[in-house]
């Protein structure tokens, strides 16, 4: 059968999308790039929104980029079960879509922090996630200034209660982020969001100093092969 | 031609970490009487038009849709003089 | 309001100009006068004033300059030398890597951010108009001491400002300098270098050759922006009083910046660009007669047509102005569709203002009349050449003769240690670092902790062939070495910099190098000048690595205090095959340990 | 106790390239009308006194020296109704 095709999608700004597309070639599956201006997700099935400063991150991160005619044809694709995952501008971008609840708001410390950080995995029943153990700590990239998650009490709440809180940060939180939360799914849990970067950390002589992020990309590349 | 202002602040159960590192700056800069800073955004649009019922409401949705994120942010929308 | 067309000033010839104003010298006046045959009109004065200032011209340092050149070791790598916006190298397998150094000191002091920021952007921009995409930039920082009131304004605000445009950019961050000395109090050094990486046989130049060409002006639009000297020249003129106060301080936009990368790299693999040169600190004048005087020697321009954010700029103003993120490319009439519909993909205002033509002049018109009708090598190329005098500084011989062996032994080391350890020069520059993107783009081999950055070639550019080859690159500079003896400071500057790079396993090719001082019309400054330039570059023929490009800051002074001399030397090398880079500190326990040199 | 608002603005002359982004993207979203739009910050400040002649000239020192970088920006107090 011909390998699972993972669209990844550019929007002006952004910036880790051949880092995406690396990690889904590197996981034995085809990237298909996506153009923000195109009302066409090209039969894909699965779709990667990277990181970056789409529309520089100007107004707020993601704001515009919501807006834009792939996003239109995105939304309800992923409404209907298309496997979707963002990752640091990408989970702004999906939050802005109110695909994902809450909204991503300044670190509590002001700057923008890179880092390799430590990410306990707290859900493993998303379709991104599978290949992971319930409560394995692994280690990611962090960069970013806008990623203290925040939502109101019932949200939490309803998040924690239905195990729709995926990553939560490890050893100290970078951000301030509500109950140490790095990332979040839908109900569904076929849309994920987290701030950390599994693109960047699946290749020995590059990225973070691991290779956890192949993770996301056997567990979503298994789900597209056994479907 | 009209100026219109939209104000957008956090909502108040939302944290403000940049006016809460203003606020903790003040005392170190020798200003006091200073309980709480909170810091949002100000957007000023110049209308082509006048500022009448019809354009307003087309403000109010742009501020609800792109310039204010309602699930953290409020925003007050007034006329400029 | 009188426009000052070149009509007018044949019929003026008398009219007193403010050229002094715009920091010209009454004999660099003269010579325009008798290039033109006549007075020039404002905007002509505005051209040949920042041509022919220090930081376009390198009229002070130029006849030091030279013996990059004259004392260049052979080098095979070289591709392109210096002259050009960037030295381009070759790196084997096809690839050719461009680099360069360059100094935003003075407008990080004004307004640290966008100062910053804004130096980072330039930088960017040189390297795009060789044809390359940026890979990865540095920054080598100085500021006063750590404790000192103004370092807290300015040293936040420079790291914010370059996290935020480089970050923004996409470009990874892998490596630089931070230095604390009381000497940089009111002159802090911003010093940035960008890299990029193109294939051997696409390098773009500065150039616009082919009459009937278009000449596109692209990026964003142009506004007041660090046009303060123009604004006298406007007012004086035509005694406008609308004009308003005009900002000195260039404000910075990384995402149309990220768009222009973008695009320009589309538009070179369509190759729909003859020429191409970025607007930098002096704007369309630089731009147009750069472009005019490398190429076929002639082009006319409409101001008129140039897209503005401020309607009310003066002709002059437009040519002076330093709005950011902007670039000029000449394109043939066949390959304009083209090369518009790019830009429109990329959200990128373009627009043809004016054509390439054989007349060897210079021509600028300004509501149908002409403003400038100039032969634009005059104020591209032959500037004014000073030979500044220069002697040895009256304390050098006592500040060297007050050597180390005179201060007390310490009674505590462990004190001693402490003290060092606790030192901001020594300390975790983690605060930086943290603050910049080193991961972005997936090459970063190298980057903090390690004393060079190293990225990979293969992927730099997708579709591209297959290399295991890889760069490294390392800035260094030491301004209290170089205060003692500016000879030997260059030249251990250069060769911090080699070493860093030659023990991550790559081998040197190519030196750029930022050469930060003090006043040039103070001998003792030009005498520091001119021995570190002479250091450098007789240690670059001994190393075999030659000069390829760079830039030098003068003026970096308060009052009469200048800086210590502070030569920062950034080196490119190149490694077979990335995997077998070498990390610095100890990998594990029970090996060797071996000291090697002297 | 009084609130008392520091609205900063770019200077007319200086970029405001956010400014410039939601401008240029209200036509996409299908909002017409807009000639331009600039971004600035609204501050709020509790103050624990009255909002009198020598509170706001404290508010104008702290405007000028931390709220406001007055080489690119201009600013403007107001008391909140
Ligand atoms: N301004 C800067 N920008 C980027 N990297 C920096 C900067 N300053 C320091 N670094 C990096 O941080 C690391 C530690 O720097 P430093 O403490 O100066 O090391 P060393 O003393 O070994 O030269 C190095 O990898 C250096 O490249």
């Amino acid at each position: 059968m011909s390998a699972a095709r993972v669209g990844v999608v550019t929007f002006p700004g952004t910036l880790d999308d051949q880092d995406a597309a690396r990690a889904v070639r590197l996981a034995g599956a085809e990237a298909v790039p996506l153009w923000h201006a195109d009302h066409d997700l090209k039969g894909v099935d699965a779709v990667f929104l990277p990181g970056g400063f789409s529309y520089g991150d100007y107004l707020r991160c993601g704001a515009i980029s919501r807006f834009s005619p792939l996003m239109t044809e995105l939304i309800p694709a992923a409404q209907a079960g298309l496997p979707v995952l963002g990752t640091c501008n990408g989970f702004q971008i999906l939050c802005e879509a109110h695909l994902l609840p809450g909204a991503l708001t300044r670190n509590e410390g002001l700057h923008y922090i890179c880092r390799d950080q430590r990410i306990r995995v707290e859900s493993t029943r998303t379709a991104w996630t599978a290949d992971f153990a319930d409560g394995q700590e692994i280690v990611l990239p962090i960069k970013h200034g806008e990623g203290r998650y925040v939502a109101d009490a019932a949200t939490l709440a309803a998040l924690e209660g239905e195990g729709r809180v995926v990553f939560r940060y490890a050893g100290g939180n970078p951000n301030g982020s509500l109950n140490d939360i790095a990332g979040i799914a839908n109900e569904a849990g076929n849309v994920v969001g987290l701030m950390p970067h599994p693109e960047h950390a699946v290749e020995d002589l590059t990225g973070a100093p691991s290779v956890d992020g192949r993770g996301f990309f056997t567990s979503i590349l298994k789900r597209l092969v056994n479907a | 031609m009209a100026r219109v202002i939209v104000d957008v602040m956090l909502k108040p159960e939302i944290l403000d970490p940049q006016g809460q590192a203003i606020a903790r700056a003040l005392p170190r800069l020798g200003f006091s009487g200073v309980s709480e800073v909170r810091q949002g955004k100000r957007f000023e649009l110049e209308l082509d038009g006048p500022a009448d019922e019809a354009a307003l409401s087309e403000v109010r949705k742009m501020a609800e849709t792109l310039l204010a994120n309602t699930v953290i942010e409020d925003f007050a929308i007034h006329v400029a003089e | 309001m009188a426009l000052d067309s070149v009509k007018r000033a044949q019929e003026t010839p008398e009219e007193r100009q403010p050229y002094a104003e715009l920091g010209m010298k009454d004999d660099e006046y003269q010579r325009v006068r008798e290039i033109l045959g006549r007075r020039p009109t404002g905007s002509e004065l505005a051209i040949y004033s920042v041509m022919w200032s220090e930081h376009c011209s390198y009229k002070s340092s130029k006849v030091h300059l030279r013996q990059f050149g004259t004392k260049a070791p052979e080098s095979e790598a070289l591709l392109v030398g210096m002259g050009e916006n960037a030295g381009v190298v070759d790196v084997g397998d096809g690839w050719a890597a461009t680099f360069k150094i360059e100094s935003h000191n003075h407008p990080s002091y004004v307004e640290p951010h966008q100062g910053a920021a804004t130096g980072v952007g330039g930088i960017v921009r040189d390297i795009m108009s060789m044809g390359a995409r940026p890979v990865a930039v540095m920054d080598s920082l100085r500021f006063g001491g750590a404790d000192q009131p103004d370092t807290r304004r300015v040293l936040p605000g420079v790291v914010e400002g370059i996290s935020h445009y480089g970050n923004c950019l996409g470009l990874p961050n892998i490596g630089g300098e931070v230095v604390f000395d009381p000497c940089y109090i009111g002159n802090p050094l911003v010093n940035a270098l960008c890299v990029g990486l193109l294939r051997k046989d696409q390098i773009k130049l500065a150039t616009a050759p082919g009459p009937g060409n278009k000449v596109v002006l692209f990026g964003a639009r142009t506004g007041a922006d660090g046009i303060g000297g123009a604004s006298v020249l406007a007012s004086a003129t035509f005694e406008d009083e609308s004009q308003a106060k005009r900002p000195a301080v260039q404000v910075g936009d990384p995402f149309m910046e990220k768009l222009l990368i973008e695009c320009c790299l589309e538009l070179y693999q369509a190759d729909v660009v003859v020429g191409i040169q970025d607007l930098g600190a002096a704007g369309v004048s630089c731009a147009t007669t750069e472009l005019a005087a490398k190429g076929t020697g002639g082009m006319r321009v409409d101001l008129n047509l140039v897209p503005l954010r401020d309607p009310s700029l003066r002709p002059e103003e437009i040519l002076m102005s330093e709005s950011q993120e902007r670039m000029m490319a000449v394109v043939t009439p066949d390959d304009i569709p083209a090369f518009m519909a790019i830009c429109d993909k990329w959200d990128v205002p373009a627009t043809v203002i004016g054509e390439v033509t054989d007349s060897g002049r210079l021509v600028m018109t300004w509501d149908g009349e002409v403003i400038v009708d100039i032969p634009p090598g005059t104020a591209a190329d032959e500037g004014p050449v000073y030979e500044r005098p220069f002697h040895e500084p009256a304390g050098q011989a006592a500040l060297n003769a007050d050597g180390p062996e005179r201060l007390p032994r310490p009674a505590d080391l462990r004190e001693t240690l402490l003290t060092l350890l606790g030192s901001p020069n020594l300390g975790s520059k983690e605060w930086v670092t943290s603050q910049y993107d080193r991961y972005v783009r997936g090459n970063t081999v190298l980057a903090q902790p390690a004393d060079a950055g190293m990225l990979r070639i293969s992927e730099a550019m997708p579709g591209a062939e297959e290399t295991t080859r890889g760069i490294a690159l390392a800035t260094d500079g030491n301004g209290r070495y170089a205060r003692l003896d500016p000879y030997s400071g260059a030249q251990l500057a250069l060769s911090e910099a080699y070493r860093n790079v030659a023990v991550t396993g790559a081998k040197p090719l190519a030196v750029t190098n930022c050469l930060n001082f003090g006043s040039p019309e103070d001998p003792e400054v030009m005498w520091q000048f001119s021995e570190a330039v002479r250091g450098l570059a007789d240690a670059c023929r001994t190393l075999g690595v030659p000069v390829t490009g760079g830039n030098v800051s003068f003026y970096n002074q308060t009052g009469s205090t200048a800086i210590n001399p502070t030569p920062v030397i950034g080196v490119l090398g190149v490694i077979d095959d990335v995997a077998r880079r070498v990390r610095s500190g100890f990998p594990e326990a029970g090996l060797r340990v071996l000291l090697l040199g002297e």
